[in-house]
């Protein structure tokens, strides 16, 4: 086991906690924190994976910014209520478990028989190349990003927007 | 580089389209937030249209760029579909803002304007992340218009609804799509179609697995069962306009882009064979549960929601049978018909559901008496969703029907014209209210607005001409050859 | 001059036969549009149209003897390669049936005026008539079998309509019905028998069909067979054992209908059928066995109900039946001319009788009970002398018509038949002339039992109340004041005392009583059987067989016999009256209740029908309509249940869309094969 | 010439919808008088092209085939033309809507609609009777649905709703099947032909049907699952035990003049087409099942009858009449033979003449009655004595008295099945002789009827009814004499039908 | 180098944790959570072919950038409709939106 691997391990089973937590915890804020960690583990990955810039901006967007985002909307909602007492919906809960694990045993049945092969050596990709990409190739999608987020800042304006009367 | 070597020209549509749609929020802005805006509207709508003659005098031979963004008869169509369409939700909606003033006028034509822009985008691109942005923007902004009577309980709860089975949606599309990007080092989905057949050979599993996932992610937003389960609750909960747009222009676009990226990527080389059955299977399902479940219903909207599944499961008959020039004229045929049909509909329901404040079918009572025109365009407009002769929607439906029996899939229009007939019971109900029983006390005589009027007699107009003269569009689609890769 | 031109272009006045059908016709389409109109002088107008007929079917008639038969056809329709043809043919007995037919309907029409001038709707009357007189002169010169048929039915529609011409005596209604129905089931007979005659021939034509079943065309099972089915049409129609049971009711019926349809010539029309096709039964001897014990039975049992029946009119048309059969029994045992014979003289004799009845009906103000009778001997001078030639005559008294005819059936059952029809004929003719004589008796001798004639209370028919006991229900409470005011002769009638009728009414009678006298002599021995020599000429029907002399005297011996018992029973009380109804009162019960065909009928045929029809009603709704009904009802509740799981909970939506993938992945499993 | 004028002929009445649509609602009397025009002008136009018509042609004749529309694999054709199976049951449908508008004079409710829905309708009956190609057929079988919805729905008694639902779903999966069966004949038809010169006229797919060359896609098996569903298909529209119950549902709910139209055309489009499409194109497997269809005939003929026994309203009785004089179109095409085909037609020609005059005397007498149970009437002869007397010769009609059209049509029938081929149905006789049975339980129920309701003691609620009106004569007259025309003269219309009808039967060679 | 068989599983593991708390969760902010997760898995699949898969090349980074713009932009609009609800209702318990149903 080399180190890669053991890093590999401890992140990704930081990732998988922490997501489990996430689901499991009571308390709400204890949960975001849960998932900050979550994204956090999966950054970590990305720089194990050397795509350092990716991971940078998953600190940013997903640690920073959109981790701020849920605790913002965790305060302006029923943040004290610690939960909503026991849930009645049993068969929802089987179901969906059965359900989701069964997609999963799909998931990993097919990529394990896949067994696809790895490239020699690992693609490192630096901001520059991703630069380029960017408002090269991608550029539409990029001016359609804009134009994304200007819809998506509009929106989500206009829809929480508290009227003064 | 391709931002310096490319022509632009042929995005011309699209970049006027999005400096209007930014120029009428711009004047939104600058006129203050309260008030009636109707000329916002009529900017709007006449934005749209000016694209949409852009759409069709530029560009008529095609071309794309890089393998990002290709401009071929399909996409211009669909282009068209769009803009017209919206163009009409937009009529549809000036009268509905009209009647409910909290609304932020500019705002909301302007997201509309900014989802059609994703929507034309989405039909051009032939690259999966152009296609996802498209498909994103138009997403995003359907939540945002879902909700955008936020004093509403009922708009802002489907919005809520709409968010997080659509956000699951776009994580189940993105999800298929890494693998397809892992397996084939690239995002074109020409380059993707081209690798396919060895990729399926090599990684069935796999490939099968992506295919699913992104049938999950685009069956829900086109909304065949089982992943129509969002649209009826969505669909009565959002603003009448913003519910046609959804059924009509969210509803075709998605269907686009599904046939973009199944017929160009999963396609060819014997995959078609492959998954052709399931979507058949799919299509029968959909005709079956959205008629069946249609019969039950009595709220106005909800029943155009579940009336609109089955369109959608009709729709997917002719792509499940064959892919060709043939399956794409006969689906782009009815897809013209269905958007006149349904916008037309939707017009006459927000009229009469707004002016009676209540969305049951009993708010139809009596509307010949009340407004004969409005009646009569309407039941033109159910008939041709049941699909009755003179209408386009009979035509419609008879080509898909002659489609799939010559395709050899007999079965599924024999579920079709079942399923049809079972929704004669639906559609005839709506019009037994408005012919056949007498309008309630208080209901006086309806004014009909003027941009209501006009998307009713133009959607009239077309359907019966459609339904008579078919060929004067099927002329021009046999000239086609829909996509470059169908030859 | 106009007879100069046709007799140079060599037409006689045959080709325009087909004239006689059609003076009715025309007196039927006049009354139709114009009878509401003309009122009081419809009766000329119908009584013209008929003279002319008949003076037309008396040149006819001349020119015929010693003529040759003639034919004008024109094509009718066309059925793949065959060509159905219509028209008219004049041949030796269609010529006697003109005369028979036009003659007995000229006198009733004359009858008619005086008998129905009180009845408001007597235009109607008449026009049925004149359609009546078109349809079966139309019926007597067809020149092939399908048009026999359509006049046949068409005769059998102006019966309905006769019988039913007062509609709103509930009886009336029902008998007419009854009629129609009852000679419907003989129709579908004979139109099987006619239409399998044309699949085997290709042609309708008498001639045609004479033709192949000389050539052997027809195997003897399909001549049997089809004779069989041309037989029951006429057992429908000439009201043969089973199907007779509707003439009796057919007494509904105005008088001058029952004796111009119901004696004289529609009921006649089955024996005149089997004389049209009598090369048919001639071939096969089965059918003629047949013809012969359906005559020989339906005589003997009808003789047997008039012998107890009190409605002077039913006991006539018991009589009628009877007599029909003695026709059939003629002609089941090859007595061709002897049948026709007697159909002739029948019509006039029993025409004669009907209006005799009818006329003593009209002076009693409409009571059909002869034992309300009695005593008109000396009050209706005309009525009672004729009623008795007549009843001398259907008794066959020498010399009169009956005699003649009667003597010639029982020479061909004597000779043809076997020794039990033999009998049988002998017995019937017995019980003829004792039950025709006691009608006679107790309706013109003794004492007048009517009563006070203009006492309502006394307007009664047994039948009629208890008919409508059993109606009132469905008719409602208001029928007993409907019967007070529909009758439409019972008013401002002055007299309390039968009298003789209006010479109108007597001519008639007098009319038919010289025929029923001088008719028989046209075929007797004596005179050379004119008749015989007329109606065999170029016809192949055998050889007529013709009784010694001893059979004159027995035959005429049983009829004075059976007069005899009469009148020591009905004038002198040798014999008390109830003396066998007493001795074998089940027996007597038996025969005045018909039988019990009627309630066998019912219970065998209606109600197990009517039974049948209300449970496959039920079914069809239940069941047929059911299944769709349940079709409809599961679509919707599937369409329920689906809608169920749309609960509200968007994460619901969420599992179904996982578990909707999960299928869709199994499908691709199961069905591709992706993972192999 | 006359091509063009079939053209006319169907789009006339839908030109007078729409000029009807142009009239304020309020002039009634222009408005009926219109309509009137309308179907008037259809009906000449009929008579001209009946004058004419080749009597010795038996294929298509005046026929016109215009390109419609392309679907890139398919060219669908506008293909109309008529022979001597369509051209009598043109006439039929033009002169029975024609008087039946005479019969809805009395309608005041929502005059200006009950016309364009008449006339609509008028449209789509012809245009199904000139179609010859399939996709028309089934486009003009369809386009009949919706008016009668309205038409029933609208203007119908207490029940209207559930009823013009019943019909609009019940005929509609009736022509959904068809439609079903012609897209696999068409299919059948393409794979035999290897997608070459593909349509759907039925004129080709019945000469491609009949080539002995394409055992390969035509196997028996196939052919007889398509003939079966036309017969389903059409058995439907006739309608035939036991997809009937919807009729007699619409006949009691639907007012005088639909009732006159649907008994009178509607249903003679199942026949129409049993015989253009499943005669025409499959002759071999009609053939083939023709004990199946006697047999159903037979049952239709008894069913009906026995049903029609025990109704206790006027209206369902005659219904059932018309279940059970259908069985008998059903038994003449069943024989095979030139007069079982003939009387078919025949029997399509006459029963709508006979049962819409039968329907109008039901409609009027309720009108006046406003009963039609049957025990709640009596004696109507002596209030009403000149309608009574229609309502007897209706009946007369119906029972099939000679003289009149019924007759003929039940005669060339009998001849038919007593002449069937023992090798194509067995028990030919057998059948012929309980079908005879029919005829007596025909004249049983009728009469019944005519003596409960106008013989018998009148009732004194009904002494003052006012008899026929003027405007009444109109569709009384007409129809009964269109009725006594061929029967008392069947040869006008026997030699149009006549030559069709041997080149049908010659196709199995019978 | 860690095979990529172990990325794809992680993801999808993660992807199956994420659609789990979408279907199971009561609070609606854990199930915008949740999505989020989902679309975590994504990039890691993205990124970890970007980096080692058959076809390794930047075009997954970019992807995962434009995937993370648009989780954002979905995000924000999710906790808008979020807040809009929860003013109108004054819960965000899943539970308690159902008025639209059947």
């Amino acid at each position: 086991m080399n180190a890669q691997m053991f890093f590999f391990i401890v992140f990704a089973l930081i990732a998988i906690i922490s997501a489990v937590l996430i689901m499991a915890l009571e308390r709400i804020a204890h949960r975001v924190v849960a998932m900050a960690f979550s994204f956090f583990a999966v950054a970590a990955i990305y720089f194990l994976l050397g795509a350092e810039f990716i991971g940078i901006v998953q600190i940013m967007v997903y640690v920073g910014a959109i981790t701020i985002l849920f605790v913002f909307g965790m305060m302006m909602t029923e943040h004290r209520n610690v939960g909503f007492g026991p849930d009645p919906r049993k068969t929802q809960q089987i179901l969906g478990f059965v359900g989701v694990g069964f997609l999963l045993a799909f998931m990993l049945y097919a990529i394990v028989t896949a067994d696809l092969p790895n490239s020699g050596e690992p693609y490192v990709g630096s901001a520059e190349i991703i630069g380029l990409e960017l408002y090269g190739h991608y550029f539409i999608a990029f001016i359609g990003s804009a134009f994304l987020l200007t819809s998506a800042l509009i929106g989500a304006v206009v829809i929480a927007r508290k009227e003064a009367d | 580089m391709i931002v310096l070597e490319t022509d632009w020209s042929l995005m011309t549509p699209e970049i006027s389209l999005a400096a209007l749609a930014l120029l009428v929020f711009t004047i939104d802005f600058m006129t203050g937030i309260h008030g009636k805006k109707p000329f916002i509207g009529r900017l709007a709508v006449l934005s749209l249209l000016v694209t949409a003659v852009l759409v069709i005098l530029l560009n008529p031979g095609g071309g794309s760029i890089g393998d990002l963004f290709l401009v071929d008869p399909f996409a211009r169509l669909f282009k068209l579909i769009i803009l017209i369409g919206v163009a009409m939700v937009i009529m549809i909606s000036m009268y509905y803002l009209d009647r409910n003033p909290e609304v932020y006028q500019g705002e909301y034509y302007s997201i509309m304007m900014f989802a059609a822009l994703g929507a034309m985008l989405m039909v051009s691109s032939a690259d999966l992340i152009t296609l996802f942005i498209g498909l994103e923007i138009l997403s995003i902004s359907s939540y945002v218009l879902a909700g955008f009577k936020k004093h509403h309980r009922h708009s802002t709860e489907a919005a809520l609804k709409y968010v997080i089975l659509g956000g699951t949606a776009s994580a189940f599309i993105l999800y298929g799509m890494s693998f397809l990007y892992g397996l084939t080092g690239s995002t074109s989905l020409v380059e993707i179609g081209q690798a396919m057949p060895v990729l399926f050979q090599q990684y069935p599993a796999l490939v099968g697995m992506s295919f699913l996932f992104m049938l999950v992610g685009f069956g829900f937003k086109i909304s065949i069962v089982p992943f129509h389960m969002w649209a009826p609750d969505v669909y009565q909960g959002s603003p009448t306009p913003v519910t046609a747009f959804l059924t009509v222009v969210s509803k075709l676009a998605g269907f686009a882009i599904v046939i973009r990226i199944f017929t160009l990527a999963f396609g060819f080389e014997g995959i078609h064979g492959e998954w052709s059955f399931i979507l058949a299977v799919m299509a029968a399902i959909t005709m079956i549960t959205g008629n069946f479940i249609a019969l039950t219903q009595n709220n106005v909207k909800r029943l155009m929601a579940y009336s609109g599944i089955a369109q959608a499961g009709y729709l997917l008959v002719p792509f499940a049978v064959v892919l060709g020039d043939f399956s794409s004229t006969v689906i782009v045929f009815y897809s013209v018909a269905y958007l006149m049909m349904t916008l037309g509909a939707f017009a006459v329901i927000t009229l009469v559901t707004e002016d009676s404040g209540m969305t049951d079918i009993s708010s139809f009572a009596g509307l010949y008496y009340r407004s004969p025109y409005m009646a009569i365009a309407m039941t033109v407009f159910l008939v041709s969703l049941g699909g009755l002769p003179l209408t386009a929607g009979f035509i419609g439906k008879v080509n898909i029907f002659i489609l799939a029996a010559a395709g050899d899939m007999l079965w599924l229009a024999i579920i079709m014209i079942l399923t049809s007939v079972v929704s004669f019971y639906y559609y005839f109900g709506f019009i037994k209210q408005m012919f056949m029983t007498e309008p309630r006390p208080n209901d006086k005589e309806l004014f009909v607005p003027g941009g209501l009027l006009t998307v009713v007699t133009v959607s009239l107009a077309v359907v019966l001409l459609l339904g008579i003269a078919p060929n004067l569009l099927l002329d021009i689609f046999n000239q086609y050859n829909w996509m470059p890769s169908f030859n | 001059m106009c007879h100069g031109i046709l007799k140079e272009k060599g037409v006689g006045m045959m080709h325009y036969a087909w004239l006689i059908p059609v003076f009715p016709l025309i007196t039927f389409l006049i009354l139709l549009v114009a009878g509401r109109v003309l009122k009081e002088k419809v009766a000329y107008i119908g009584i013209a149209g008929l003279a002319l007929s008949f003076l037309l079917s008396v040149l006819v008639l001349l020119e015929r003897i010693g003529g040759e038969t003639y034919t004008y056809v024109l094509n009718w329709m066309t059925v793949g390669e065959n060509v159905v043809t219509m028209g008219y043919e004049v041949t030796a007995l269609n010529a006697m049936m003109l005369i028979v037919v036009t003659l007995v309907s000229l006198v009733v029409h004359i009858f008619s005026k005086e008998y129905m001038k009180e009845d408001d709707r007597i235009h109607v009357f008449f026009a049925y008539l004149g359609l009546f007189s078109f349809s079966m002169l139309g019926l007597v010169l067809a020149p092939n079998i399908l048009q026999l048929f359509i006049f046949w039915e068409l005769v059998g529609l102006c019966s309905f309509l006769l019988v039913g011409f007062w509609y709103f005596k509930p009886e009336a209604a029902a008998a007419a019905k009854k009629a129609f129905l009852i000679t419907r089931i003989g129709d579908v007979g004979l139109l099987i028998g006619l239409v399998l005659l044309f699949n085997r021939v290709g042609s309708f034509n008498y001639a045609e069909i004479y033709t192949a079943v000389e050539m052997d065309q027809l195997s003897a099972p399909m001549i049997t067979t089809i004779a069989l089915l041309i037989f029951l049409g006429a057992v429908g129609k000439s009201a043969q054992f089973p199907l007779h049971v509707w003439l009796p009711d057919a007494m509904e019926g105005p008088t001058p209908v029952s004796a111009l349809i119901h004696a004289a010539t529609m009921v006649a029309a089955g024996v005149y059928l089997i004389g049209v096709m009598y090369p048919l039964f001639l071939a096969s001897s089965t059918a003629m066995t047949v013809v012969a014990y359906t005559g020989a039975l339906t005589a003997l049992f009808a003789a047997t109900m008039a012998l107890v029946n009190n409605d002077i009119k039913r006991i006539l048309a018991y009589s009628t039946i009877s007599q029909l059969g003695f026709m059939i029994l003629a002609l089941g045992t090859a007595g061709y001319v002897a049948g026709l014979f007697h159909l002739m003289t029948h019509a006039f004799f029993k025409a004669l009788l009907f209006l005799g009845a009818g006329s003593v009906i009209f002076a009693v103000h409409h009571r059909q009970d002869i034992r309300d009778m009695g005593g008109l001997w000396g009050k209706m001078k005309v009525t009672s002398v004729t009623f008795l030639i007549g009843s001398l005559a259907i008794a066959g008294i020498f010399p009169l018509a009956g005699f003649w005819s009667k003597e010639e059936i029982l020479a061909s059952t004597l000779i043809n038949g076997d020794g039990f029809l033999f009998l049988i004929a002998l017995v019937t003719a017995f019980l003829t002339a004792f039950y025709m004589f006691r009608l006679f008796f107790k309706t013109f001798t003794g004492e007048f039992k009517g009563g006070d004639l203009n006492d309502p209370t006394e307007e009664t028919f047994n039948e009629q109340a208890a008919w409508e006991a059993t109606q009132s229900a469905e008719v409602g409470l208001d029928a007993g004041y409907e019967e007070r005011k529909v009758y439409p002769n019972h008013q401002e009638v002055p007299e309390n005392e039968p009298r003789e009728n209006a010479g109108l009414m007597t001519f008639p009678l007098m009319v038919l009583a010289v025929l029923a006298v001088i008719a028989g002599f046209i075929n007797a021995p004596f005179l050379g059987h004119q008749l015989e020599a007329f109606l065999t000429a170029g016809l192949n029907v055998g050889t007529q067989p013709h009784g010694a002399l001893w059979l004159a005297f027995l035959s005429v011996a049983v009829a004075v016999a059976g007069i005899s018992l009469a009148w020591a029973m009905y004038v002198k009380g040798f014999i008390r009256e109830d003396f066998f109804s007493s001795k074998a009162p089940s027996i007597h019960k038996l025969f005045q209740n018909n039988y019990y065909l009627d309630d066998i009928y019912l219970a065998v045929f209606v109600r197990p029908t009517k039974e049948i029809s209300l449970l496959l009603w039920e079914m069809d709704k239940t069941i047929v309509d059911g299944v769709i009904t349940l079709i409809g009802s599961l679509t919707s509740r599937s369409g329920k249940a689906m809608g169920k799981h749309q609960d509200g909970q968007l994460q619901t939506y969420g599992l179904v869309t996982v578990f909707g993938g999960m299928v869709v992945i199994g499908l691709a499993f199961a069905v591709r094969g992706y993972f192999g | 010439m006359m091509a063009n004028m079939l053209i006319w002929l169907v789009f006339l009445p839908l030109i007078g919808a729409i000029l009807l649509f142009t009239i304020p609602k309020e002039n009634v009397n222009v408005i009926r008088s219109l309509a009137t025009i309308v179907s008037g002008m259809a009906l000449i136009l009929t008579v001209i092209i009946w004058g004419g018509f080749d009597r010795g042609v038996s294929g298509i004749q005046n026929g016109t085939t215009l390109p419609w529309f392309d679907l890139g694999f398919l060219q669908i054709n506008f293909e109309i033309g008529i022979d001597g199976l369509s051209m009598p049951l043109l006439l039929l449908t033009t002169l029975v809507t024609t008087l039946s508008i005479f019969a809805s004079f009395s309608i005041e409710k929502r005059v200006k609609e009950f016309y364009i829905w008449t006339l609509i309708l008028l449209s789509g009956m012809l245009g199904v009777f000139v179609a010859l190609d399939m996709f028309l057929f089934f486009l003009f079988f369809e386009l009949t649905l919706v008016p009668m919805f309205f038409l029933i729905g609208i203007w119908g008694g207490k029940m209207r709703s559930y009823a013009s639902f019943k019909f609009l779903l019940y005929t509609g999966i009736g022509s959904g099947i068809m439609f079903m069966t012609f897209l696999a004949i068409f299919t059948k038809g393409a794979e035999a032909m290897n997608f070459q010169g593909t349509s759907f006229s039925m004129i080709r797919l019945a000469e491609i049907f009949a080539n002995p060359a394409n055992p390969e896609v035509l196997s028996e098996g196939v052919k007889a699952a398509l003939f079966l569903g036309l017969l389903v298909a059409f058995a439907i529209k006739l309608p035939v035990f036991p997809f009937h119950t919807w009729l007699p549902n619409a006949h009691v709910e639907a007012p005088t003049a639909v009732s006159m139209i649907l008994a009178g055309i509607l249903l003679k489009m199942g026949g129409y087409g049993l015989i253009r499409a499943g005669f025409g194109i499959l002759p071999d497997q009609a053939a083939k099942f023709a004990t199946l269809i006697a047999i159903l005939g037979l049952i239709n003929i008894i069913y009906g009858a026995l049903l029609a026994l025990v109704q206790t309203d006027l209206k369902a009785l005659v219904a059932y009449s018309s279940i059970s004089h259908m069985g008998i179109v059903l038994l003449g095409i069943a024989s095979f033979t030139h007069s079982g085909m003939q009387g078919a037609v025949f029997q399509l020609v006459s029963h709508g003449f006979i049962s819409a005059l039968l329907f109008f005397m039901v409609g009027a007498m309720y009108e006046r009655t406003k009963t039609r149970t049957i025990s709640e009437m009596g004696g109507l002869s002596k209030s009403v004595p000149i309608l009574a007397g229609f309502m007897l010769a209706a009946a007369m009609a119906s029972i099939g008295l000679p003289g009149l059209s019924g007759f003929v049509s039940e005669l060339l029938a009998f001849i038919g099945i007593f002449g069937a081929s023992a090798d194509l149905i067995p028990a030919a006789m057998t059948i012929g002789i309980i079908a005879g049975i029919g005829i007596i339980l025909t004249a049983a129920y009728l009469l019944w009827a005519m003596q409960r309701t106008t013989f018998g003691p009148i009732k004194e609620k009904f002494m003052n009814l006012p008899d026929a009106r003027p405007m009444e004569y109109v569709p009384m007259v007409g129809l009964l004499a269109l009725s006594l025309i061929l029967g008392v003269y069947p040869h006008i219309l026997s030699d149009v039908i006549n030559t069709t009808v041997i080149d049908i039967v010659s196709r199995i060679g019978g | 180098m860690v095979s990529i068989t172990l990325f794809l599983a992680l993801a999808a593991i993660l992807f199956c944790i994420g659609l789990y708390g979408v279907l199971t969760r009561r609070h609606l902010v854990i199930v915008l959570a949740s999505i989020e997760l989902m679309l975590n898995a994504v990039n890691i699949n993205l990124v970890a072919f970007s980096a080692i898969g058959p076809f390794a090349n930047i075009t997954g980074q970019v992807f995962t950038l434009f995937v993370i713009t648009v989780a954002a932009a979905e995000a924000a609009v999710a906790l808008a409709i979020l807040i809009a609800l929860y003013r109108n209702r004054n819960s965000i318990d899943v539970l308690k939106h159902d008025l639209l149903r059947w």
